[in-house]
């Protein structure tokens, strides 16, 4: 490792500002962002949201490119079961995510790195706490390289 | 020779013959006492020249794919792994099974010739003969005659399924194992791993990757028209050689044979670089098996695959009481 | 790289307050695409539209980002914005900086760094975006109403009026489902026959109304406003055309063993009959299994005696496939099986029945002629128990889970008609709670106990055990902590309402769905109670959960008017983002046909050459009109042959990046 | 006559310890009667199962240590098969009997006793049950 | 077909009746029932708190014995009965349980709840079958009016017990019809007899009182039952009554098959 990497390393790790890439989908998690927002609930800055139609929309391949590009946490929020816009989404969203939140987790990624949340639209509330909460786990975990791709330099 | 082997070279004679089947897919016999590769005939003169013994591991289902394009009818020699995969391929329609005609060879296991050169006995060795758990090394000076599965590939000692599930013609009888099967050892080991010294377990293994995709292409399941690291819409293929890209490749390899894949263990075998690539698939067999009920992937063509099937009440890891479904 | 134009709202201080517009416009004007920037304070104004619209027209912008609140807000406004000036409305893409952004973060540093970050994911996703243009779908003209009990009746109804036609089809020999068996309706006592034959009968002479009794439904194919639905009508055995209904054959027919599903049981019938006398079709059935003729070979009584030569021994069941622009569910419901509720004796004692058994037996046109009557020894009885949630609010595996929510008022009517008839009969009802929300039905059931004397006790009964010829009640008044034993001649028992054991099946075909008890799921429980998921399918009735008959009309009127709101559009407006297959990539393996909740997908065959060897290769194929856009499929394709307009695989892996910058 | 008012928090432990050996939510509970009304013994108790659980639920449990009912609760599990609530309300009887005899002295049945019940045609049964619910 | 058998303590002493006709029956029916070697009395009752582990142990012994034999475990007293298979739903469903249970008694092998439990009666309902049963009837007991007894244990909680419709069994019925008696069902066949309850309660017993007069009030001759504990109530209320008599269902069984 250079000089100047391991500098910025440092220096990063003093003022660790986690980036967290949030899926939400657009029928409830988005609508409960949205809530959270016309509440003026607070959580912080570090949390962004990308909309998808349905949480059914997030492919494992979007998560790892998350971690890759320096997201320090990335979750997933969708309907609740049974409460799918399009009926069945979720239930596969769940299938698909245990065993890929398994699977990260035994290749050596920390639970808290990836989560998937139900948020309905109208649990605002509950999107900004959840929210808190993935930043405080984060932000205890401290900053990690783990699948990051060393050639890509976040801009803060 | 050997009786299955005779009984090979004849069913491969007599459907050829009979035009029940236009071309045959077996095994013959190279030059080394290890070498048993994989050969398409159609030419009754040469059914002499197949056989079985025990480095036959080549899974030959995989082939089908493309002889099949060619509109023949196939007969083709599995055993009980090579069968799994070929239901598999069944399942992703990327065979007709219509026109293929199965030899079912139920297997004893198969021989690592690592393990025997690591034994030492590969000197002047000429031939390895396997009856059920006696294998017996003939060399220039003698016979050595062994008991037990000290020789067998790792993967065939975790077998679930030594005899053929699918078959038109069983060409021996079915092979029984009676040792005591154990829950996924290699699975649980990793598991109980601290979380960083897992991390830095995968990392290291992952890091001897060469992006050979050699795994990627003996696997029977990987069978995609285009592989979606070769599809550069798809924005995940990167042939650099980074960790990261070796992480991202090798997790969405697993993921994508989950519920799929057959437990064959070829990708492991196959591995220049020796990376453990079963561990990956079979953590997943185990949480599929544990979560959504025994899933044997699969000897039932009809069942829906894991990944595309859901319950209202599956466990869902993501609710905080830990109830899944409607309340 | 397409040129951009990127429009930054102030939301008056909404925005502005916490977010540094100047900062903010200053970042996107050097990301790479941006040729234009503007900031405003309301974008949304009419003002701020046409700073869009020039704009697009002077800067020849191709790709339009708007910086403002969610989406949710005003996408569609800018939309239209943009479609106004001549660029396709999917190339606007919004960045939430309001929701999402200004109103959930206090540190004016914080907040205006993530605008810019939302920003830059925006354009980074609207450089991908493709133009998408909506289909427009041709809309059916005629609708089709599921079930011919109250809830179908009056939807079918309302829809025919409104100048639609209607197709009816009740499983069934004749419409008028659970309504037609009661006997008077509660809150007001009314005769139920008396309000609900002249509604039978106007379906019956509608002439936009289509009636399709001992039918049921085979197979529902396509999706709003052009559904196919073929039907499947059981052979009657009797014409339809010919009958007169005379009633002769019925009268004749020698095989008396079947009992009479319209009187639950408490009469039998002829193996030809009609199910009631108000039916409608007034035309009899034959009840193949216990007839005769067809058992046996010999009789044919009714076919020698009828004198319209309706009876056609040889009719098959005919399947009639039809188009439908929409669907009205309203299959009603059924009450449970009493079996597993040994200790209430309802398998061995005569006298205790269910509560609409009940109402057969004190109708005037029921098996006793209105006779109130014990049906062990014809006499009339003397002390009546009336047991409340027998099988409702019991979470247990025999009973359901919910409250069946008719039950309560049904009781005090039943008790209060007793009463009514023979002030001197004892009635006792066990409840565990009265529940009666609605217009005028606390003072309804307050009247059954303070004028007509019932006596309400708090509290379940144990067991009934029979004793000659008593039946003694075991029960529990919870106030007082007694234990009570009544000696009862008679008992009613109110099972819980269920849903139809084949509605899962029914969901199935229409691919809507049920929830855990089975019942059709609305779309939304407050907000659109009378949708479904799958759009242009809706819910009357009890069929979506226990209801009385007002709300059952309400909600029938309510299915009407969503279907003639529907059916009034000529044509549709599809939703363009839609998957779509690249067929080089497929490999056929249809995994995501099998997770497609909306039958989108079909598996097609492609002819391949290959060397000069032509073979066959299959291929997924997305139907666009079915397709809704979820973008589950895409996830199931493992090579990523298949792929999501306007939430491409790209598009979406270019915000991750963008947000990441 | 005591008219207890809400408990005392000094109960919550006994009420937790009720809960945890019995492993039954008393909030389940919609005090419909069933309980009572089909119970063969309730002639032998002062209070009736549904008023033990409301008084479960009013955390006095004092009440009920001093009821006849526990003991008189023959354990035959009607109320538990017929609870709408899925309520095992013989596990909430037997963990209350539980919690006063596993006390030091408390027991109910003692070797004593034995020859006051026992006739020469009592199966040993009758008296290895009592031991089992009534002794520690 | 080969049977582990658990006899429990009362049948070797004050019900040996019970057994004695159970046993020379199953020789004339083909079944052969295997006493367990050093079983060990089950407890009388199902210890129904979450924390009583030692109580359930020797039903445990018991049934990973006849697991191990892989034979199933069949019982004659409706108590055994009772606790036995309780035990064993515990030793399936509850990890608790189960785990307790196999670290304290350290069988060769963790049992696991997978042995089969089977009541004498289920035993000639499901493996023999009654109208095999009535093939085997010589001595027919016609005209006998004949009310069974079921009590508690055997019927409840039926989640459990599988052994017929809790509220409405007729299991006995069918095994009196197959005898060739007349089966009277009466209202309180399924009502308890006051089990234990003599220990604390010396008093009359209404709850016996009310079997008897209902079966009594049905013109009933003899009462059948499988528990010792009903027989010995019941017999207790009665009294010097002689209206009604209790017998075992075994000594009914022997007595058709002409072997008494």
């Amino acid at each position: 490792m250079s000089l100047k990497l391991e500098e910025k390393a440092i220096s990063s790790k003093q003022q660790f500002e986690p980036l967290i890439v949030a899926f939400c989908c657009n029928w409830c998690s988005y609508a409960g962002a949205d809530l959270a927002g016309t509440s003026r609930l607070n959580y912080p800055a570090n949390i962004k949201i990308i909309k998808v139609p349905c949480s059914c929309r997030v492919s494992p391949n979007f998560v790892l490119r998350a971690f890759q590009r320096g997201a320090d946490g990335v979750i997933i929020a969708g309907c609740h079961p049974g409460d799918c816009h399009y009926s069945t989404g979720n239930y596969f969203t769940r299938r698909r995510f245990t065993l890929f939140a398994n699977l990260l987790e035994y290749v050596g990624i920390e639970r808290e790195k990836f989560k998937i949340e139900w948020i309905s639209a109208a649990e605002g509330n509950k999107f900004a706490t959840v929210m808190n909460e993935m930043l405080d786990s984060i932000n205890k975990l401290g900053p990690s390289r783990k699948l990051r791709d060393g050639r890509w330099i976040r801009q803060q | 020779m050997d009786k299955t082997t005779v009984r090979m070279q004849q069913i491969a004679l007599q459907t050829l013959a009979n035009g029940e089947v236009d071309v045959i897919l077996g095994w013959k016999k190279g030059d080394e006492w290890y070498d048993s590769y994989p050969v398409v005939i159609n030419d009754i003169n040469e059914t002499a020249e197949l056989i079985w013994d025990a480095f036959c591991v080549n899974n030959l289902s995989k082939y089908l794919i493309t002889e099949l394009k060619k509109n023949l009818r196939i007969g083709v020699f599995l055993k009980g792994c090579d069968s799994l995969a070929f239901n598999q391929l069944v399942i992703d329609n990327r065979i007709d099974s219509e026109r293929v005609v199965i030899f079912g060879l139920p297997c004893p296991g198969m021989i690592d010739p690592q393990k025997v050169k690591h034994a030492g006995l590969n000197k002047g060795l000429l031939k390895v003969e396997r009856t059920g758990d006696k294998i017996v090394f003939i060399t220039k000076e003698g016979v050595k005659e062994y008991i037990g599965r000290s020789f067998d590939y790792d993967k065939c000692l975790n077998c679930r399924c030594p005899n053929p599930v699918v078959s038109k013609y069983m060409l021996s009888d079915a092979v029984t194992r009676t040792d005591e099967e154990q829950y996924f050892p290699d699975v649980t080991e990793i598991e109980k791993m601290p979380l960083e010294a897992r991390y830095d377990y995968w990392t290291k293994q992952f890091s001897k990757c060469i992006k050979c995709y050699a795994c990627r292409n003996i696997c029977p399941l990987c069978s995609c028209e285009t592989c979606v690291f070769d599809n550069i819409a798809a924005g995940v293929s990167s042939k650099a050689d980074a960790d990261c890209e070796q992480q991202f490749f090798h997790i969405i390899r697993a993921y994508h044979v989950a519920g799929r894949c057959v437990d064959c263990g070829e990708c492991s075998r196959v591995c220049p670089v020796g990376i453990p690539l079963e561990k990956l698939n079979r953590k997943i067999i185990k949480d599929i098996n544990q979560l959504y009920g025994d899933y044997t992937a699969d000897t039932d063509i009809a069942k829906s695959p894991p990944l595309g099937t859901y319950k209202v009440d599956d466990f869902d890891p993501f609710d905080g009481s830990k109830q899944g479904g409607k309340k | 790289m397409p040129r951009i134009g990127a429009f930054v709202c102030w939301c008056g201080t909404n925005i502005a307050g916490t977010v540094d517009i100047e900062q903010v416009v200053q970042a996107v004007s050097e990301m790479s695409g941006i040729v234009y920037v503007k900031d405003y304070q309301y974008m949304c104004s009419e003002v701020g539209q046409n700073l869009v619209k020039t704009a697009i027209k002077e800067w020849q912008l191709e790709r339009v980002i708007i910086a403002s609140c969610s989406p949710r807000m005003h996408e569609n406004t800018f939309r239209k914005a943009a479609k106004a000036a001549g660029l396709n409305p999917y190339l606007v893409e919004v960045a939430n900086i309001r929701e999402h952004c200004s109103w959930v973060h206090k540190n004016k540093e914080e907040a205006t760094k993530k605008a810019i970050a939302l920003i830059r994911a925006a354009v980074a996703k609207a450089s991908l975006n493709t133009e998408l243009i909506a289909k427009e779908i041709d809309v059916e003209n005629r609708a089709l109403v599921i079930g011919g009990g109250i809830a179908g009746i009056q939807t079918a109804l309302d829809i025919a009026e409104a100048g639609y036609q209607v197709d009816v089809i009740e499983k069934s020999p004749s419409i008028g489902g659970k309504m037609a068996q009661i006997d008077k309706t509660f809150p007001t006592l009314d005769c139920s026959a008396c309000i609900l034959t002249p509604k039978m009968v106007d379906v019956a002479s509608h002439p936009n109304i289509n009636l399709y009794t001992y039918s049921e439904i085979e197979s529902v194919n396509g999706f709003v406003g052009n559904f196919e639905v073929t039907i499947k009508q059981k052979a009657r055995s009797v014409n339809l055309e010919k009958c007169t209904g005379c009633g002769i054959c019925t009268e004749k027919c020698p095989s008396r063993k079947s009992k009479s599903e319209f009187d639950e049981g408490l009469r039998t019938r002829g193996a030809i009959y009609t199910p009631f006398p108000q039916a409608v079709p007034n035309v009899p059935v034959i009840d193949r299994e216990h007839c005769l003729k067809f058992n046996t070979g010999k009789c044919g009584i009714c076919e020698k005696l009828c004198p319209a030569g309706a009876i056609e021994f040889g009719q098959e069941d005919v399947l009639v496939t039809k188009k439908y622009g929409a669907v009205v569910v309203a299959t009603g419901f059924d009450i449970i099986d009493l079996d597993k509720f040994g200790e209430y004796q309802y398998q061995n004692h005569p006298d205790v029945l269910t509560s609409l058994e009940f109402e057969r037996l004190t109708n005037a046109a029921g098996p006793t002629a209105g006779k109130f009557i014990r049906p062990s020894n014809n006499k009339r009885p003397e002390k009546v128990v009336f047991i409340q949630c027998v099988g409702s609010r019991d979470v247990s595996s025999r009973g359901k889970s919910y409250c069946s929510k008719i039950c309560c008022m049904y009781t005090a009517k039943q008790a209060m008609l007793i009463k009514d008839k023979y002030p001197d009969i004892e009635v006792y009802v066990f409840y565990i709670d009265v529940r009666t929300p609605g217009k005028n039905f606390d003072e309804f059931q307050r009247r059954a106990v303070e004028e007509y004397g019932v006596n309400y006790i708090k509290g379940m009964v144990g067991k009934i055990f029979p004793a000659g010829d008593k039946l003694i009640v075991h029960g529990v008044d919870s106030f007082t902590g007694d234990t009570l034993k009544i000696e009862a001649d008679m008992v009613v028992l109110a099972a819980a309402a269920q849903a139809k054991p084949d509605a899962e099946v029914l969901g199935r075909k229409l691919a809507i769905s049920t929830d855990t008890n089975n019942f059709f799921t609305e779309a939304h429980p407050k907000l659109r109670p009378v949708e479904t998921h799958s759009a242009g399918i809706y819910l009357a009735g009890a069929c979506q959960g226990p209801k009385d008959i007002p709300e059952t009309v309400a909600q029938a009127g309510a299915a009407a008017a969503k279907v003639i709101g529907l059916l009034s559009k000529r044509k549709l407006v599809s939703n363009p983002c839609v998957s779509v297959v690249n067929e080089d990539l497929c490999n056929g393996c249809l995994s995501c046909l099998k997770i497609c909740p909306y039958d989108a997908i079909a598996a097609k065959e492609l002819a391949t050459n290959n060397h000069g060897i032509t073979s066959k290769r299959i291929v997924a194929k997305v139907n666009e009109a079915l397709c809704q856009g979820c973008g589950g499929c895409t996830v199931a394709c493992r090579p990523g042959a298949i792929d999501l307009k306007g939430f491409t695989n790209k598009q979406i892996t270019a915000e991750v990046d963008a947000l990441c910058h | 006559m005591i008219r207890v008012k809400i408990t005392p928090n000094n109960k919550q432990s006994q009420l937790q310890y009720i809960r945890e050996i019995s492993g039954v939510n008393i909030n389940k509970c919609i005090q419909c009667t069933k309980c009572s009304a089909g119970c063969p013994a309730s002639a032998r108790m002062d209070i009736l199962p549904h008023e033990i659980i409301r008084l479960l639920q009013l955390g006095q449990v004092e009440k009920i240590f001093h009821s006849k009912s526990i003991w008189n609760c023959a354990s035959c599990f009607v109320c538990t098969e017929r609870c709408p609530r899925n309520i095992d309300i013989a596990r909430l009887i037997e963990a209350i009997r539980l919690t006063i005899i596993r006390q030091p002295g408390k027991s109910k049945f003692k070797p004593d006793d034995v020859p006051g019940i026992i006739d020469d045609k009592m199966p040993q049964q009758v008296l290895v049950s009592g031991f089992r619910k009534y002794n520690r | 077909m080969m049977y582990s058998y658990y006899p429990g303590c009362t049948l070797k002493t004050k019900a040996q009746d019970l057994e004695r006709f159970a046993l020379i029956s199953a020789q004339v029916l083909g079944i052969e029932l295997a006493e367990q070697q050093d079983w060990q009395c089950c407890g009388a009752v199902y210890p129904l708190a979450e924390d009583e582990i030692a109580g359930k142990l020797s039903a445990v012994r018991s049934l990973a014995a006849a697991h191990s034999k892989g034979e199933k475990l069949i019982t004659l007293c409706a108590a055994c009965h009772h606790v036995i298979k309780r035990v064993n739903a515990d030793m399936y469903s509850n990890e608790f349980v189960r785990k307790r249970v196999n670290n304290y008694l350290q069988l060769p092998k963790n049992y696991n709840g997978e042995a089969k439990v089977l009541h004498y009666l289920e035993l000639l309902r499901d493996d023999v079958g009654f109208s095999k049963l009535a093939e085997q009837v010589r001595m027919p007991l016609t005209g006998r009016k004949i009310g069974a007894y079921y009590g508690c244990l055997l019927l409840r909680p039926s989640n459990v017990m599988n052994f017929d419709d809790a509220e409405n069994p007729s299991i006995l019925e069918d095994f009196i019809t197959a005898l060739g008696a007349t089966a009277v069902k009466y209202p309180f066949r399924t009502e308890c007899c006051g089990g234990y309850l003599t220990v604390n309660d010396q008093e009359a017993n209404e709850m016996a009182a009310n079997i008897i007069n209902s079966a009594i009030g049905l013109e009933v001759e003899e009462i059948l039952t499988a528990c010792p504990l009903c027989k010995y109530n019941l017999e207790k209320e009665l009294g010097t009554n002689t209206k009604v008599r209790i017998v075992y269902f075994t000594e009914l069984l022997a007595e058709a098959l002409a072997i008494k």
